[in-house]
């Protein structure tokens, strides 16, 4: 399907940028080599794209006519404006001439709506979260310009799991990003998360016997435990270590060129 | 009916477990069976579970909870569901069915009672818009509910009545059909199609298919020829059918009709399917509310072995094998979207995926799949009989053929209406008896509320496709109610993959309730508006690209229903004040005028 | 001399007495409200304090890890955070088993709360009770403020507003941010400070001291000068406060001294973590803030005070001179015995912030100030954590009990404000009955009670969250709730009669 | 010149805004040059009148707190949510993960070292909300002041855009929320 393509100049357009991209290499891949940041929670390079947080959204205009694949039209049918479609950055693979929208006033204003929702729906306190100044949904809320939650509150109950000996679970803040699910299962080779329930219920789960991740297989040094975007899952008995300045995004902003590996990167070991 | 044991021991679950799973491995059918002996899921079943089908446990535990008919806390042995759909639900006749069944058995909405015999709660339509209000008890419906009936229901759960001593006449589901015609005008004879096929060839079938101009009846309306050919065409170990039977829209009930009278019709349609893509086996996902259909689907399937119309060599042909499987859905409206139902099939979260890959090229187990609606594989073998131009005599240019219509609500004939596609939604309502009507919904909640201005539109790709879905809504219902309803479908179906439709839809359905409780502002009209344009825009599927329909539809079309709703002033506050006191009135036991808030 | 009488029924309204109630105190912003019940000869049978805010801090904290908690409670107050993550820090040590700090990491704590009582007491003086003292009691409301100081005294008022800013610049140097920064860790803290950070303080270190001097002498001239001043809300009460090794004014770590209220040693170099053997809280049903005793003393004789008043009457000496000099002026001004004036703590409290500007300054040049081994080795778990720390207001202790993973079971706090509940209602009650005039409820009584609770803790924030001017209306009721007497202050400032 | 007429208040808060808001030190002087204060912690003024600007800090957690926003919010122009616990509860909101009664046990009933266990009830005292909630549930918000507190510089910041007759701004590098 994307053969046609091949002819052309490999090139897509960000907001008038012309970024090259290689095959197989979604849009948020081609962005991302070109150094052009498109705000994104649940996705990391060498994961498998998941395409539900929706804040790499993008919107493509006059897209060339490859695809004939069998749903298009139940895409396009929903689609607002005839001229042009949403997709997720992260998911999408880049095929030549695309003209894509992405830092656009209307793009980061729909971006910052999604940012909100995603606060208020958990329980997202800041102010005492350890994870403040390195927590990444923080830092895209600081992009975004984000003020305040907008909506109302749901104030969930969600349950805590301290039971395993390093590693603490907060479900209070658990964004549903999946980073960890997916980490764990293709870079640690366990399969230690899951999602459960549906809709506002749907939840973090641990693949053991008791549920509990004490009875899991996952190490301290799982990827699995350093990808949380959010403060969700910490490595126990250490939090605020980093003074205050000196933290990943009092430091750095998001899209800044290798800062997806500063906040892979930062947690602190004590007892090595 | 109801088993007396109710809590088993570990051996007597770990034998029940071994001994589901060795008649079928599907992880929804030992859930079903788990769930209606035991009449929950335990945290033990759930490792004996994954255990005996090789499972990690969270992959359990997620489809457990995923689903509305499993439960990890017992239901009673009366477990009773009371649909909610505006067709066929608990409020359609202007009675609250469910306050009264619950007052009756003393048992409060979602909680079993204490000795354990009954549980009552709602779900979503069950696809009896034809016949009332319904409910499904232990998975078994009874349609056609009044104050009368509850009662009488509720005096059989305490009497503790086994089902074959209720009346029988209750759970008669008749087909009614209103007018037939193209499809439903005729019946199959199981192999003629096939044997057509086979003289044409695969390609020959490909392109009568596709010559026929037959698209997907599911709504989306893909050239049904071109998806068997990329099918066809694409690479992989094996190749696969699927009949999405997960009607889950709220006001259809047609695939129920073809499921109990054309069951033949289907299976044909999909073994002509089969041969034209190769496929050696198939999948029929029939809704969870559907499961009573299961022994007779079953049963044609004998049959149709026993004829050579299924197994080993069909029809004589050698290489040409395939088989159907039926796999029963547990209460989830979003495995109606193709690859939400293959997730499904593969015994997960119904949750749809990333696309591209289409299932025609990466579909169950990540090969090649054919996934069509019921109503297409029946029209696929009535083609395949009677040959594409047959089918192309009626129609319209870019609808060729015939529309089965569920229509239901306000009306004096609800039920099956086939129409050449291009009939109007006026010829509709003359002919199914509505008057005095105030809008009718077309493709259920997620499709498109019309008022009188558009009873001229006509079905078709080309105007107003739909599933089949048509709500009748006469003067006297109360359209924000019905909205509201909506409303709170769609918070309850969505699947909660995506921010946008996860939150959104919740948003929306907390919005609709303050305006129906007349705490409303403008304020709040904007806030849906924005909410709801951002969700069908940015969701990640159908569902959310169509959960705020009903609501925008509302808001531009029949603006004054939310008006008339609205509290003075430009803001109100999101939550009850008074309300939020009530606890520490209780807790104080203080009623003084200062411990309540207006 | 004699304790005050407990107030002698906590029981709702009783027939024959008149209720007046002062609702919301200011500079208590609406948390805090003032009944006062009369009998037939207009003699004030009951006075209530009511703490009305409630935030269950011990019950929604449960089931959080330990490690968080330093952070989490310093939310229960924006005027002492710091106190609150060191007194939480000090039994979060405990839990992870470790006795002693480095020299680096105890000299930074000590610092960052001389700094933390050192904002504080001088937002305490300057910004909210100087106008009452400076501008006197009965004064024009609307001149009667931090605003109008920085009018009529400009000098005066700058120099307040510069002592509270270094408080606050020694905070952020060390925790990160003025208000509500991180800087412990369990077992030390999580930051060195550098030489820059050193320099910079150190510039404005004599300038602090000097002016600290002048807070001193100020309120000591005050004192001293106004005759009114001394009887004023007069109780006499037992004080607890923690003590050093030596006796001397401590105000980071160090055991726990109780005097009576006739200057008589209860105990002395009481170990904290035992608190519970010498306080217990009661509970009354119209308040939300309850009200701690001594368990030796009874519910009825053992309520006492806290804060600068009680550290500066408990200790034997001040380790700095200065601050030493000027607390022997004190002690001469009480003729050797405790000083019971409730309008003493104003000069206590400058006593003290002179104590906390010359031990800056000496930390600030001791070598391991700027020392880099911030964190001790831990040792063995423990399940049970107490730790106690002297806030501006007073002895603040917090108790955390752990499960085996790591998560809060059980929590106490009992904040300074708690600790001087019983006191404030004893005070009020004394101003009420000099000031309450017959049926008509005066404006010197209004402004009066305001001066009383003020002197202990305008900021009411650790117990209620609350701090501010009180902005006051005063009903006066019969037995019947008909109102006899009404009177409030407008939106202008003005104090009206209602009609 | 007119001043413009600032009133503040704290509702379920720590009174921390109000303290950053006095951090901004020797600039309030010169900040005081085109400001006057109504109902604040700072005046004696009980009740807020007509204001320019209303300054909360602090979520809803007791009846009383919404009497007094609902007081700022029909006598103040602008009224700003200041600070962590107005815009979405904060901390105090914490106490949503358990029934008010609960809390109330644990502090009354079950505490450690208390005596006389009851659960407070009089009547001088204002009932508690079940949950505690951001304001702008209750009444409409016009801007947001992020932080735990906001910097002394982001109360500058949008008052000086609001002396200036801008509509408010806060630079990206000053929002932060904790």
């Amino acid at each position: 399907m994307e053969a046609k393509a091949e002819t052309a100049a490999n090139t897509i357009n960000i907001d008038g940028q012309e970024i090259p991209f290689e095959h197989g290499q979604t849009i948020m891949d081609a962005a991302f080599a070109a150094g052009v940041y498109i705000p994104h929670l649940c996705h990391r390079p060498g994961l498998t794209p998941h395409g539900s947080c929706k804040l790499c959204t993008v919107d493509i205009r006059n897209r060339i006519s490859a695809s004939s694949t069998s749903d298009r039209r139940r895409q396009t049918k929903f689609t607002v404006d005839a001229d042009s479609r949403s997709v997720s950055a992260c998911t999408t693979p880049a095929a030549a001439g695309q003209q894509i929208s992405s830092n656009t006033p209307a793009l980061n204003e729909v971006r910052k709506t999604i940012t909100q929702m995603l606060f208020i729906e958990g329980n997202h306190l800041c102010p005492s979260c350890e994870k403040s100044g390195d927590c990444t949904l923080q830092a895209v809320a600081y992009h975004l310009g984000m003020l305040d939650g907008h909506f109302p509150q749901f104030f969930p109950r969600r349950e805590v799991d301290a039971s395993h000996p390093t590693v603490m679970l907060d479900r209070d803040r658990c964004i549903l990003c999946e980073l960890c699910v997916r980490a764990s299962r293709e870079v640690d080779g366990k399969n230690v998360f899951a999602i459960a329930g549906r809709g506002t219920a749907a939840h973090l789960i641990v693949n053991s016997p008791s549920g509990k991740l004490a009875d899991s297989d996952l190490e301290t040094g799982d990827m699995a435990v350093h990808i949380c975007p959010v403060g969700a899952i910490l490595i126990k008995e250490q939090g605020y270590e980093v003074p205050i300045g000196r933290r990943t995004f009092d430091l750095h902003h998001l899209g800044e060129a290798g800062l997806e590996k500063v906040v892979l990167a930062k947690t602190v070991y004590r007892d090595e | 009916m109801s088993p007396a044991i109710r809590t088993a021991s570990s051996e007597q679950l770990s034998a029940f477990i071994a001994n589901t799973c060795s008649k079928s491995s599907h992880l929804l059918h030992v859930l079903h069976e788990l769930q209606h002996r035991f009449l929950h899921i335990s945290p033990e079943a759930v490792i004996e579970v994954a255990s005996f089908l090789d499972l990690p446990p969270s992959q359990v535990e997620s489809a457990v909870e995923f689903y509305s008919f499993f439960s990890t806390v017992p239901h009673g042995r009366f477990d009773i569901l009371l649909s909610n759909c505006t067709s066929c639900g608990y409020t359609a006749n202007g009675q609250d069915l469910l306050q009264l069944l619950c007052d009756r058995l003393h048992v409060l909405t979602g909680k079993t009672r204490d000795d354990g015999l009954v549980s009552v709660d709602e779900t979503s339509c069950i696809g009896m818009c034809d016949h009332g209000a319904s409910l499904l008890v232990n998975g078994r419906p009874v349609t056609g509910l009044d104050a009368v009936k509850i009662m009488r229901i509720a005096e059989l759960i305490e009497t503790g009545t086994p089902f074959e001593n209720w009346p029988a006449e209750w759970f008669d589901i008749s087909d009614s059909i209103r007018k037939i015609g193209l499809l439903l005008s005729e019946d199959i004879t199981a192999g003629n199609g096939l044997r057509e096929s086979l003289m044409r060839g695969i390609d020959g079938t490909l392109e009568e298919i596709t010559q026929s101009g037959l698209r997907g009846r599911g709504g989306a309306g893909f050239s049904t020829g071109m998806k068997w050919k990329f099918c066809a065409e694409a690479e992989g170990s094996a190749h696969y059918v699927i009949c999405n039977a997960d009607e889950g829209e709220p006001g259809t009930f047609k695939d129920r009709i073809l499921l109990q009278s054309h069951a033949d019709a289907i299976f044909e349609g999909m073994t002509t399917c089969a041969y034209a893509i190769g496929a050696e086996l198939g999948f029929l996902y029939l809704r969870g509310e559907y499961r009573y259909l299961s022994p007779h689907l079953e049963a044609v399937l004998a049959r149709r072995r026993v004829q050579g119309l299924l197994g080993s060599s069909i029809l004589g042909r050698s290489g040409f094998n395939f088989d159907i499987e039926i796999v029963v859905g547990a209460g989830a409206y979003i495995c109606g979207e193709e690859s939400a139902l293959i997730e499904s099939l593969e015994g997960k979260r119904g949750v749809p995926r990333n696309r591209p890959p289409f299932p025609v090229t990466h579909g169950y187990l990540g090969q090649p799949t054919v996934l069509n609606n019921v109503e297409t594989f029946v029209a696929a073998a009535h083609i395949a009989q009677n040959g594409s131009a047959w089918f192309r005599t009626t129609g319209t240019m870019k609808s060729p053929g015939s529309k089965l219509l569920s229509v239901s609500g306000d009306c004096a004939y609800p039920g099956i209406y086939e129409y050449p596609f291009g009939v109007s939604i006026k010829q509709v309502l003359d002919d199914c008896g509505a008057e005095d009507v105030q809008a009718v919904q077309i493709g259920g909640p997620a499709g498109t509320l019309i008022g009188r201005s558009g009873y001229k539109r006509i079905i078709g790709f080309e105007d107003l496709s739909t599933g089949g879905s048509f709500m009748v809504f006469g003067r006297k219902r109360d359209l924000l109610d019905i909205i509201v309803n909506f409303s709170r479908f769609f918070a309850h179906e969505s699947c909660g993959f995506c921010t946008p439709c996860r939150v959104g839809t919740t948003l929306l359905k907390n919005a609709m309730n303050k305006i129906a409780k007349g705490q409303g502002t403008q304020y709040d009209l904007d806030e849906m508006e924005r909410i709801g344009t951002l969700i069908k825009r940015r969701s990640h599927c159908g569902l959310g690209q169509t959960a705020a329909n009903p609501i925008l539809n509302g808001l531009q079309r029949f603006p004054q229903i939310f008006r008339q709703r609205l509290a003075r002033g430009d803001f109100e506050p999101s939550f009850d004040l008074d309300a939020a006191l009530e606890e520490a009135r209780q807790i104080t036991h203080r009623d003084d005028a200062a411990a309540h808030l207006e | 001399m004699e304790q005050n009488p407990q107030s002698p029924s906590d029981t709702a309204s009783k027939s024959g007495l008149r209720r007046v109630a002062i609702d919301p105190v200011s500079r208590v912003e609406g948390h805090g409200k003032i009944t006062l019940m009369l009998d037939a000869e207009n003699h004030i049978h009951e006075a209530r304090f009511h703490i009305v805010e409630f935030r269950g801090f011990e019950k929604f904290i449960q089931g959080r890890p330990y490690w968080e908690v330093p952070f989490f409670v310093q939310r229960l107050c924006g005027i002492c955070p710091v106190s609150h993550q060191l007194a939480a820090a000090k039994a979060v040590d405990q839990l992870v088993g470790v006795e002693n700090l480095t020299p680096t990491a105890t000299k930074l704590r000590r610092m960052l709360h001389f700094g933390q009582v050192l904002q504080s007491h001088a937002l305490h003086f300057f910004h909210l009770s100087s106008p009452d003292l400076l501008f006197g009691f009965g004064s024009d409301p609307k001149l009667r403020n931090i605003v109008g100081m920085l009018e009529k005294y400009p000098d005066l008022a700058l120099k307040g507003v510069k002592l509270r800013k270094y408080g606050q610049q020694i905070i952020a140097a060390i925790a990160g941010k003025r208000i509500h920064g991180t800087a412990t860790v369990p077992g030390g803290v999580n930051k060195a400070l550098s030489l820059a950070e050193r320099e910079i303080l150190l510039a404005d270190i004599d300038d602090i001291l000097m002016w600290s001097q002048d807070a001193v002498m100020l309120n000591e001239q005050i004192h001293t000068a106004h005759a009114e001043h001394r009887g004023f809300a007069a109780i006499n009460s037992n004080f607890l406060s923690m003590i050093g090794r030596g006796g001397e004014l401590e105000l980071y770590h160090g055991g726990l001294r109780a005097r009576r209220s006739d200057g008589s040693r209860l105990f002395d170099q009481f170990d904290y973590r035992g608190y519970q053997q010498i306080i217990r809280e009661e509970v009354r049903p119209w308040s939300y803030m309850k009200f701690p005793y001594l368990i030796e003393l009874g519910r009825q004789q053992g309520w006492y005070r806290v804060g600068p008043l009680a550290r500066v009457n408990n200790c034997d000496f001040i380790s700095t001179p200065l601050a030493e000099a000027a607390r022997k002026r004190f002690r001469e001004f009480g003729n050797g015995d405790s000083v019971q004036d409730t309008l003493a703590y104003h000069w206590a409290r400058m006593i003290e912030a002179l104590h906390c500007a010359e031990s800056i300054q000496d930390l600030l040049h001791d070598p391991d100030i700027a020392g880099t081994d911030l964190v001790a080795d831990l040792g063995d778990k423990r399940r049970e954590g107490i730790g106690v720390i002297e806030a501006p207001r007073g002895t603040l202790f917090h108790h955390y009990q752990i499960d085996e993973q790591g998560l809060i079971e059980k929590a106490n706090l009992i904040v300074s404000t708690t600790s001087n509940n019983q006191a404030m209602n004893e005070s009020v009650r004394s101003v009420a009955n000099e000031y309450l005039d017959g049926n008509e409820i005066s404006e010197g009584l209004l402004n009066h009670l305001e001066v009383a609770v003020r002197a202990y803790d305008p900021c009411l924030s650790c117990a209620t969250h609350a701090l501010g001017k009180m902005p006051l209306q005063v009903e006066l009721l019969d037995a019947n709730g008909t109102l006899l007497d009404r009177l409030s202050k407008g939106g202008n400032g003005r104090i009206e009669r209602a009609a | 010149m007119n001043k413009i007429r600032i009133a503040t208040t704290s509702l379920a808060g720590c009174f921390g805004c109000h303290m950053s808001f006095l951090d901004m030190d020797e600039r309030l002087v010169e900040l005081l040059e085109h400001v006057e204060f109504d109902r604040s912690p700072l005046t004696d003024i009980k009740h807020c009148g007509p204001c320019d600007i209303g300054l909360i800090e602090g979520g809803l957690c007791n009846a009383d707190n919404l009497h007094v926003l609902r007081e700022f919010r029909a006598n103040c122009r602008i009224l700003i949510a200041v600070g962590a616990c107005a815009i979405n509860g904060g901390v105090p909101a914490m106490r949503n993960h358990f029934d008010l009664r609960s809390c109330l046990e644990e502090s009354f009933l079950n505490g450690i070292g208390v005596e006389n266990p009851q659960i407070p009830d009089d009547v001088e005292l204002p009932l508690l909300l079940d949950k505690v909630r951001p304001i702008h549930e209750a009444v409409r918000i016009d801007y947001y002041l992020p932080g735990c507190p906001p910097s002394a510089d982001e109360f500058l910041s949008v008052l000086g855009d609001l002396l200036a007759g801008r509509i408010p701004a806060l630079p990206k590098k000053l929002i932060h929320y904790d």
